[in-house]
């Protein structure tokens, strides 16, 4: 199974980059989406799936049984997507915001502080 | 000799407010008797003691972890350029006093001027390598502040810039030659480097040779880095009498001269010592005789001193080194002198033009006396210092070899002419049309030339006064074990007085010959500004800007999805590289095979992800994110991630919400890339996403070390107190990353409300 | 038939604007929102021992604001809200330091957990200073995303 | 039988899944694909409920609750957008 | 509706007495305290009607559930048959539904049976409008409509 | 286990917050600022000195043994940056008082302000990986509302870029920390050190630690990634440039110091020699760019590029000395650029431009305003006995003893090269006469004493690094040595555990 | 063993109704129609689910979440679809050609039942800005 997410991995990471390729601000916006999402299943993936058995105590046993997923790689993806999700509705508003100031809504035209 | 520095240095730090205070008293020159109260306590106290042999060194510790150290050395080499410094500077001041009482900023000046004057003696004090770099450099700074005084003029900021480029440039050539010369002496001591000839050979010595040789020849306006010298005459007078005759060009001279007893026995420092001064004697000689500015033909003549000097350094003989003691010191005398005369001239008649000038005799007779005196000196005639200095040089000259007398005599007859034509052309002749009516030097402006050309009388008559003492000791510092000589106004009828005699004639006959030749001196500037060494510059100068600009406009293109393209690249490219060549592809892992629910779940997310991506529809767009965030969300919680499920979904849900919320006003898609740029970055994510996956491969396939997460599953309920093992993890074993997430989300809050909310014009 | 849209553009374009409001939709919400509330808080209290905890409770909390926010418009939300949502933001970071300090009185390192535990009417109740932080990441986001939603929600779209 | 149920179910689902996928590519509408996201996360939650069935994990449910509360959220939130700006998509 | 919370409390303090937080124990406290709300109901006027409305509601749901599995499969065999068999149209509908929780149940119901939709309520609160997918018989859609209502403000009022 | 060490964290995300409570008083934000930015720098010194007493100070925060919770822990290199991050906060907040618009004080600028240094704090005091790119996210967010608060066009052009590059080095940083997860099982970095010697797969290695260079490089500006910091740094308000200039790329450095010094430490051969190749691409591209601008701050913004070139080299070189030379390059470099980009938001409020074709006069008219621009511009320019000297000297002289000849020929070719841009700075701003304008701007006008007590102080600790650099020369020393034998490190933060 | 019969027979059921609502939404002609199709089908094929669950753990708590769930289906799903339904309608989402009736349409526009056009209107949706200062006019 990991190697089908592995290749999922691959085919966010590339449509989030091809996104981030587009001179469209909002297309620009829905790679980054992609793109934390793609960081998150890597972190998720690499350190190897399990199914059915959730980091969970038992209430009654107080035990957990043999083999439950790894708890380490969830708690960094629940702050990695807490982060994503700020530094996103972020950078939501900033595209608004650039296409008003700009009046475009083509990263090209947005060159006026390069050179 | 550390205390002499400070007081200048407090002297220049105070200058901005003295001087206005002095300068109301109409008492500017009360500064002079700062340096001339050092210069008679250097006289007094050293001179006899160095005179005698000794030598002075005290040390203190600046940075000991880089061997620098704050010590200052005392010698004959090193007091001759104090009492130069000082006793020369001591002129200039009143000289200036009296020439720049015009000039706005006049504190400043002083500043800069006295800041300089504390570097240079910091210079030829220093026994510290890294010390005299330091001094060095503050040289070159605070010339360069003085060169572009009148800094509201274009060219004088520009002409600065150029002396400081070349000499800061070759600053950091000697800065990397001192590193080279402190590892392979084992000490930056120049006291301990000169004890004894460098004994180490090969390139890397041949390097440092070079680099130190470089950082001297820039200095000291050595072929091909002569040309910055005479375009510093752009600075007012005061200072080009002072920085660029007698001081600081000489610093590169001082140095070699320094060094001499440890490299003067190298053969690549001493070819190159005569090749570079050599040629720099004869062109200096030929274009201060082409000159017609008075400041140009005396900054030219400077050059051919400057490559004399290096020249009789390069020959290193004791003759050659006394000549060189005896050149340095006559040159200092009338070349000082010639420029503040210069300066009285031009101040006074407002021109430096030698085609205009004219007939100033009779207003300017003390100038026409001094000047008399000084050029005669410069022409080396008797009985002034200049001619035993000449008369060394050639003697210097012939006991080496025929081909470095032809040198000598061709310099000597190219001085006698501009020397003579300096008292000709302004002086004699018909009355000029000159800007304003000439008159006669102030005190303050012939004093010092009058001083200094007595000197120079005095030492040609009685030489006596200076070659036991001074020169002596001056000569016992470059060659430590010299024999004793004594210097003589006359010598007998010898090979020497033949060649000055030759000189002297084939000078007459180039003052004959001499035009002042618009035409020539245009064809002179035109030569230089397209293959000269100057030219050089320029270009280069032009080519670094080109290449700024260029480049800039390349790489810098203001164009997002290009950054994007190139930092994209930058990751594939090596890391695919290191991954492929180090690594290989990786194999499959050995894991289960999917299911075919498993495999929907996952379609279902790539394709509602393909499907975002493709969409020409903006909310199709949106709405498909929020799918393939449901498919996300049914990813983690099929492999055991409840938390991370419910998560996924509320974002995704908020999401989507905000996106809806924001893009009420937001543009639709537009596509604006061709079918070509579609493919190029279609491949150049398809190449990363291929790399993202085999790295996923690669990292499933091995397993280091056991993960520490047995430690959280172990530990979760006895010492976290709760069962939700992920949620402890999240709030007390690495409670420091939620805080840190929580700021997060308060600071995306702030940047979204202020974005929103503080507009221009809004209030 | 002709196309439905065409009807409506010629009868009568400015009918949604008469009559923009859902009746049903706003007394639906009144409904939800506190059900989604209370929720919101049981998610935040059991997450230590059950899929939960603040984040989440926050996150299901600021949807039934949001849901508020579409429904009733942005100057219902700023009523409802009798403080502003950055102070609730500054609520929640304050607590999230704060439940950092307490270690320190017992000589430990920043972030130690300190528990309390006690019997209440037969069940056991656990206080910490886990439970605080909790509290104050719960805070954080319903502040964050109400002053995110108050703050792009433009009055002349989401208005009562 | 209730494992050969649930991988029925689990197949049953996943189609079911594939179709509202392809309504919320066709369209034609914004409304279209939103009633189409609201489906799917009908499925969802339907899987969510089959995933704690399957793994005896009844903190799956836990998820369903939220997906159930704020999934509609969506709906309403573009439904809002809809009366602003219109159902057409660009 | 206090009636319903005061059921609810009671139960859970059934509950808590016993100590027995079994699920079954949940529905026999649940019965127990309707039994005790009924004998109050006639002293107490908060909870006067509640015992009539919980069985009335209860049965309603069981109508409901009919009335939704029926339709389902109606829409269900023109979801399998080829062909769209459905004859949609807007319709209207007065509404005896007098507060705003009244018309938002009775118009979510309606919603939820298969083969309506209450698109809107008009701006007087008296008329429901509904989007009905087999308008064959338009008084008969409307007579079952109008049950609907009469059975759900039964249980409401 | 030394609580301090979370105090500069702690006090800065204090003092965000309460700034934030505080949103309807300018005047109590005004206050908190500068209580929290003494605090700060109190706290800071008092860090060196117990860390240059005991080497290390470690904290396992919730006293979570290693590396099981997240470990602060600061060698002599972290302590020196802390203080440092404390001079830039507490001249930033000085002259934030004066300059910065209460609009956008209302908006948040403290908080974001003191959230930045926050950020910056973390990363500099974290032992773990995951938490270092946390508190980059933090660093990145404040900087993201920084950037863009006032919301003018040119600010928002270029946060665009610098959001999308910054985002997108986010995520590969991320993911690199997945897969370094995925294969060590940890995240504690002195564990990462210990369980990465001797692995089999070294080029997998490699492969993880180049992804590392390229997201640090990104944050750092390096060449080919610095596209987003000349777009962008000279958009924002002057303090707010001032501390991105001073601060924010020195955090990628630092994290490649960090990475290159305990973690990836199994190939220096291959690592080191790209990340030499890298700093000297990345000087020349940068000190070019500068030769190409005529606007006061993107010139000082390309030549932060240039001089992080320099930083990139010392460390490539790795022998004791190069390290020294880029930590008191770093040191040198956040000081003398801080006070630049300051004194270029002085010369704009009194030319109220950042065009040198449209400024002039400064030296005439504003003389020791001209005497404290020289000092730091010298100093980058690398002229002794500036701080700047030193840095240069210390950095060439490890190449020359290193036979690193390209980096030698390089740096000297760029020092000279920055000259040419400060002189041209120099020469436009201050020695040119101020050229005729439609509106003209008095340049004698009164400048508030909290712009230039920040300026005035930051040039004296130029000068005094420059006459009295061996302390700072000691510092740099023992974090060399500390940075070259990570033993120590790894000692002190799993020491006590297992 | 009757427990895990019902059981399984919920979730066939679910699983047919699920299907057949994304059928539905597939097929049917128009967006009302396929919200019949959705809403319906798909709640009750979760409700399903649901019960399916409650059964088969036979927990207090778990049921708890159950009627939960199911309540919070029964509230929300009806009430989203209203309000796509009606944000549809209103924004001109194209009826079926074969719909018989709009009395709705006819409730707004009384004056014109006929389906005429007004030619002198159609210019006032020309531009967003309309509509938004329409809204200040509300009765
Ligand atoms: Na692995
Ligand atoms: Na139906």
């Amino acid at each position: 199974m990991e190697i089908v997410l592995a290749c999922c991995v691959g085919i966010l990471f590339a449509s989030a980059t091809f996104m981030m390729l587009r001179r469209s601000i909002v297309k620009l916006v829905m790679g980054l989406i992609i793109l934390s999402n793609a960081a998150n299943l890597v972190i998720f993936t690499a350190a190897g799936v399990v199914h059915g058995k959730p980091p969970l105590i038992d209430e009654v046993t107080k035990t957990v049984v043999d083999g439950i997923a790894d708890p380490l790689p969830q708690a960094l993806v629940l702050t990695a997507i807490v982060i994503a999700f700020g530094v996103l509705a972020f950078s939501v508003v900033l595209i608004r915001r650039a296409y008003e100031e700009v009046g475009n809504d083509d990263t090209n035209q947005m060159n006026g502080t390069d050179t | 000799m550390f205390v002499f520095i400070l007081i200048i240095v407090l002297l220049a730090a105070c200058s901005p407010i003295l001087v206005p205070w002095l300068a109301s008293r109409q008492k500017v020159g009360l500064l002079a008797l700062v340096p001339a109260c050092l210069f008679v306590y250097a006289l007094t106290t050293y001179l006899p003691a160095v005179a005698d042999g000794q030598t002075f060194l005290k040390t203190t510790q600046w940075m000991p972890s880089l061997g620098l150290t704050l010590s200052f050395y005392i010698d004959g080499l090193s007091l001759l350029f104090v009492l130069l410094i000082t006793g020369i500077g001591t002129f200039i001041v009143w000289y200036a006093s009296d020439y720049m009482r015009n000039y706005p900023d006049l504190g400043r000046f002083f500043l800069w001027l006295f800041a300089f004057m504390a570097a240079m003696l910091g210079l030829v004090t220093a026994d510290n390598l890294l010390l005299l770099f330091v001094f060095w450099e503050l040289t070159s700074i605070t010339s360069y502040m003085l060169i572009g005084f009148n800094h509201e003029s274009e060219k004088a900021r520009k002409l600065a810039l150029q002396g400081l480029f070349v000499t800061v440039g070759g600053g950091l050539l000697l800065m990397t030659g001192v590193i080279l010369l402190g590892s392979i002496a084992g000490t930056l001591q120049i006291s301990e480097i000169v004890q004894q000839p460098l004994a180490a050979q090969g390139s890397l010595v041949n390097v440092m040779l070079i680099l130190i040789l470089m950082g001297a020849f820039t200095k000291s306006a050595q072929f091909p880095f002569h040309f910055w010298l005479p375009n510093a005459m752009a600075a007012p007078t005061p200072v080009s009498a002072f920085l660029h005759s007698a001081t600081m060009v000489k610093a590169g001279i001082f140095l070699m001269a320094r060094l001499h007893p440890a490299l003067g026995e190298q053969i690549l420092w001493s070819t190159l010592q005569l090749w570079a001064g050599g040629i720099t004697m004869i062109l200096g000689a030929v274009l201060a005789y082409t000159a017609i500015d008075i400041k140009k033909a005396l900054a030219y003549s400077t050059v051919t001193a400057l490559g004399t000097l290096t020249f009789l350094l390069g020959i290193g003989s004791q003759a050659a080194i006394v000549a060189f003691v005896g050149f340095l010191i006559a040159h200092s005398l009338y070349k000082a002198s010639l420029f503040m005369l210069a300066g009285a001239i031009d101040h006074s008649a407002g021109s430096k033009d030698l085609s205009k000038l004219g007939g100033l005799k009779k207003t300017m007779p003390m100038t026409f006396a001094l000047m008399i005196v000084a050029a005669l000196s410069l022409a080396g005639l008797p009985p002034l210092f200049g001619f035993i200095a000449k008369e060394l040089v050639f003697e210097a000259a012939l006991a080496a070899n025929s081909g470095l007398v032809l040198v000598a005599v061709t310099m000597a007859s190219l001085s006698v002419a501009v020397a003579i034509i300096l008292i000709i052309k302004p002086f004699l002749g018909s009355d000029a049309l000159l800007p304003q009516k000439p008159h006669e030097a102030s005190f303050p402006m012939l004093v010092g030339p009058a001083v200094l050309l007595s000197a120079s009388l005095l030492f040609g008559l009685w030489p006596r006064l200076v070659d036991q003492g001074l020169i002596q000791a001056t000569v016992q510092a470059v060659i430590p074990n010299a024999a004793d000589f004594y210097l003589s106004i006359w010598h007998g009828f010898n090979a020497a007085l033949g060649l000055s005699v030759l000189a002297l004639i084939l000078g007459i006959v180039l003052v004959r010959a001499w035009q002042p030749s618009r035409w020539l001196a245009e064809k002179q500037r035109l030569f230089s500004e397209s293959v000269g060494p100057e030219a050089g510059y320029f270009k280069l100068m032009d080519f670094i800007v080109w290449l700024a600009i260029k480049q800039t406009r390349v790489i810098q293109n203001g164009r997002l999805s290009n950054y994007m393209t190139v930092i994209i690249l930058a990751v594939v490219i090596p890391v695919g590289y290191t991954l492929l060549t180090q690594h290989g592809w990786p194999d499959l892992p050995k894991v289960a095979p999917p299911n075919i629910y498993e495999v929907m779940m996952v379609a279902l997310l790539a394709l509602s992800t393909l499907f975002a991506v493709i969409t020409p529809a903006r909310f199709a767009s949106i709405i498909s994110l929020g799918a393939m965030g449901y498919a996300v969300a049914l990813i983690f919680v099929h492999f055991s991630a409840p938390d991370l499920g419910i998560t996924q979904v509320l974002v995704e849900t908020l999401t989507v919400l905000l996106l809806v919320l924001v893009l009420v006003k937001a543009p639709g898609f537009s596509s604006y890339a061709s079918r070509g740029e579609v493919i190029r970055d279609a491949i150049v994510a398809i190449l990363l996403g291929v790399l993202m996956t085999l790295l996923v491969l690669a990292a499933l396939n091995v397993q280091w070390a056991p993960s520490i997460s047995d430690y959280f599953i172990e530990n979760s309920y006895e010492l976290g107190k709760g069962r939700n093992i992920v949620n402890v993890i999240l709030v007390d074993f690495r409670a420091l990353d939620t805080l840190g997430e929580i700021f997060v989300l308060a600071i995306a809050a702030l940047g979204v409300y202020s974005m929103i909310r503080l507009r221009k014009g809004s209030s | 038939m002709k196309k439905h849209k065409d009807i409506l553009i010629a009868r009568n374009l400015s009918m949604v604007h008469r009559h923009d409001d859902s009746l049903i939709l706003r007394t639906a919400a009144i409904i939800i929102l506190p059900l989604q509330l209370v929720f919101s808080v049981f998610l935040l209290l059991r997450g230590h021992d059950e899929p939960g905890g603040g984040f989440i409770g926050g996150l299901v909390a600021a949807g039934a604001f949001s849901l508020y926010l579409f429904t009733f418009g942005i100057r219902a939300l700023n009523r409802l809200f009798w403080v502003s949502p950055k102070d609730i933001l500054a609520i929640g970071l304050l607590l999230g330091l704060v439940a950092t300090v307490p270690s320190l009185l017992s000589g430990q390192a920043f972030f130690t957990a300190l528990w309390l535990e006690f019997y209440l009417a037969g069940t056991k109740v656990k206080l910490s200073t886990v439970l605080i932080f909790d509290i104050g990441v719960y805070l954080t986001v319903i502040g964050t995303l109400m002053t995110m939603f108050t703050a792009i929600a433009n009055p002349r779209d989401y208005r009562s | 039988m209730l494992e050969l149920v649930i991988i029925f179910s689990y197949i049953s689902l996943s189609l079911a899944l594939l179709l509202a996928f392809i309504r919320m590519v066709k369209g034609p509408s914004l409304p279209d694909r939103v009633v189409a996201l609201e489906l799917i996360a009908s499925i969802v939650i339907g899987l969510f409920g089959l995933n704690a069935i399957d793994t005896g994990v009844s903190a799956y449910l836990d998820i369903a609750i939220v997906l159930a509360l704020t999934a509609f959220l969506v709906a309403i939130g573009f439904a809002r957008f809809i009366q602003v700006r219109g159902a057409c998509d660009n | 509706m206090i009636g319903f919370f005061w059921n609810v409390l009671l139960a859970a303090a059934w509950v808590l007495m016993t100590g027995s937080f079994e699920f079954l124990n949940y529905v026999f406290g649940f019965a127990i305290g309707y039994v005790a709300l009924l004998l109050m109901s006639r002293s107490v006027s908060a909870v006067s009607d509640y015992p009539r409305r919980l069985p009335r509601a209860i049965y309603f749901l069981l109508y409901f559930i009919e009335e939704l599995i029926k339709a389902n499969l109606k829409v269900a065999i023109d979801i399998i048959t080829p062909t769209f068999l459905g004859k949609p149209g807007v319709i209207s509908i007065e509404l005896d539904a007098k507060t705003n929780l009244e018309i938002t149940l009775v118009a979510n119901i309606i919603s939820l049976t298969p083969g309506t939709l209450s698109l809107d309520v008009s701006a007087d609160k008296k008329i429901l409008f509904v989007h009905a997918m087999y308008l064959t018989d338009e008084d008969q859609v409307r007579a079952e409509l109008k049950h609907l209502e009469q059975r759900l403000l039964k249980v409401m009022r | 286990m030394s609580n301090i060490l979370f105090l500069p964290i702690f006090i800065s995300l204090l003092g965000g917050a309460l700034t934030l409570s505080f949103w309807r008083s300018i005047r109590w934000q005004k206050r908190v600022t500068l209580l929290s930015a003494v605090v700060y720098l109190i706290v800071a010194v008092i860090l060196l000195l117990k860390v240059m007493e005991e080497g290390y100070v470690v904290l396992q925060m919730g006293d979570w043994a290693a590396p099981f919770g997240i470990t602060l822990v600061a060698d002599v290199l972290s302590a020196t940056m802390i203080l440092l991050t404390g001079i830039v906060g507490f001249a930033a907040a000085l002259y934030s008082m004066a300059s910065v618009p209460n609009e956008h004080i209302r908006f948040g600028y403290f908080s974001l302000l003191q959230l930045l240094l926050a950020g910056v704090s973390g990363a500099f005091l974290t032992g773990d990986v995951f938490n270092l790119f946390v508190w980059f996210e933090v660093m990145l967010l404040a900087s993201f509302g920084l950037l863009t608060l006032g919301g003018e066009r040119n600010q928002m052009e270029g946060a665009i870029k610098y959001v999308t590059i910054n985002l997108f080095s986010s995520a590969i940083f991320l993911s690199a920390i997945g897969l370094l997860y995925g294969t060590t099982g940890t995240l504690n970095m002195a564990d990462l050190s210990v369980k990465l010697t001797g692995v089999e797969e070294q080029g997998l290695v490699n492969v993880l630690a180049l992804m590392f260079m390229v997201s640090f490089g990104i944050k750092a500006g390096a060449f080919p990634l610095f596209f987003w910091l000349p777009a962008s740094y000279h958009t924002p308000l002057v303090a707010v440039s001032a501390v991105f200039a001073g601060l924010l790329t020195k955090v990628g450095v630092y994290a490649l110091y960090r990475f290159f010094s305990v973690i990836f430490i199994g190939d220096i051969e291959y690592t080191h020699t790209i990340i030499l190749w890298l700093g000297i691409l990345t000087m020349l591209t940068g000190v070019l760019g500068a030769a190409a601008q005529f606007e006061f701050r993107r010139i000082l913004s390309f030549h932060i590029i240039s001089q992080i070139g320099y930083m990139l080299i010392a460390f490539a070189i790795f022998t004791p000395l190069a390290i020294i030379g880029g930590v008191f390059y770093i040191a040198h470099h956040i000081i003398v650029k801080t006070n630049l980009f300051l004194i270029s938001g002085i010369t704009y409020q009194l030319a109220g431009t950042h065009e040198l074709k449209a400024m002039g006069g400064f030296y005439r008219q504003r003389p020791w305003l001209a005497l404290v621009f020289l000092i730091p511009a010298l100093s980058l320019a690398g002229l002794p006995p500036l701080s700047g000297f030193f840095a240069k000297y210390i950095v060439i002289k490890a190449g020359v003893e290193a036979g690193s000849w390209w980096a030698v020929g390089f740096g000297l070719l760029v020092g000279l090269l920055t000259l040419y841009s400060m002189i041209k700075i120099w020469a436009e701003v201050f020695w040119k006469r101020q050229p005729k304008t439609d509106a003209p701007t008095d340049l004698t006008a009164k400048l508030s004493l909290w712009m230039l007590a920040p300026v005035v102080i930051l040039a004296l600790m130029t000068v005094a690094i420059g006459l009295y650099g061996e302390p700072l020369y000691q510092l740099a020393e023992v974090a060399a040595n500390q940075l070259l034998n990570p033993q120590g490190y790894i000692d002190a933060v799993l020491g006590g555990t297992k | 063993m009757i427990i895990e019969i019902i059981v399984s027979i919920l979730i066939v059921c679910a699983s047919i109704f699920m299907v057949l609502a994304a059928i539905g939404l597939l097929t049917f002609p128009d967006l009302p129609t396929r919200m019949h199709a959705t809403t319906k089908s798909g709640v009750l094929a979760t409700c399903l689910v649901m019960i399916a669950v409650a059964l088969y753990f036979l927990q207090t708590d778990i049921t708890a979440r159950v009627i939960a769930i199911i309540t919070f289906i029964l509230i929300t799903a009806p009430v989203a679809a209203h309000a796509i339904g009606r944000a549809a309608y209103f924004a001109g989402v194209p009826l079926w050609p074969g719909t018989v009736k709009d009395e709705l349409g006819d409730y707004y526009a009384p004056e014109s039942s006929s389906g005429d056009t007004d030619e002198d209107r159609p210019e006032e949706i020309t531009k967003d800005e309309n509509i938004y200062g329409q809204n200040k006019n509300k009765p």
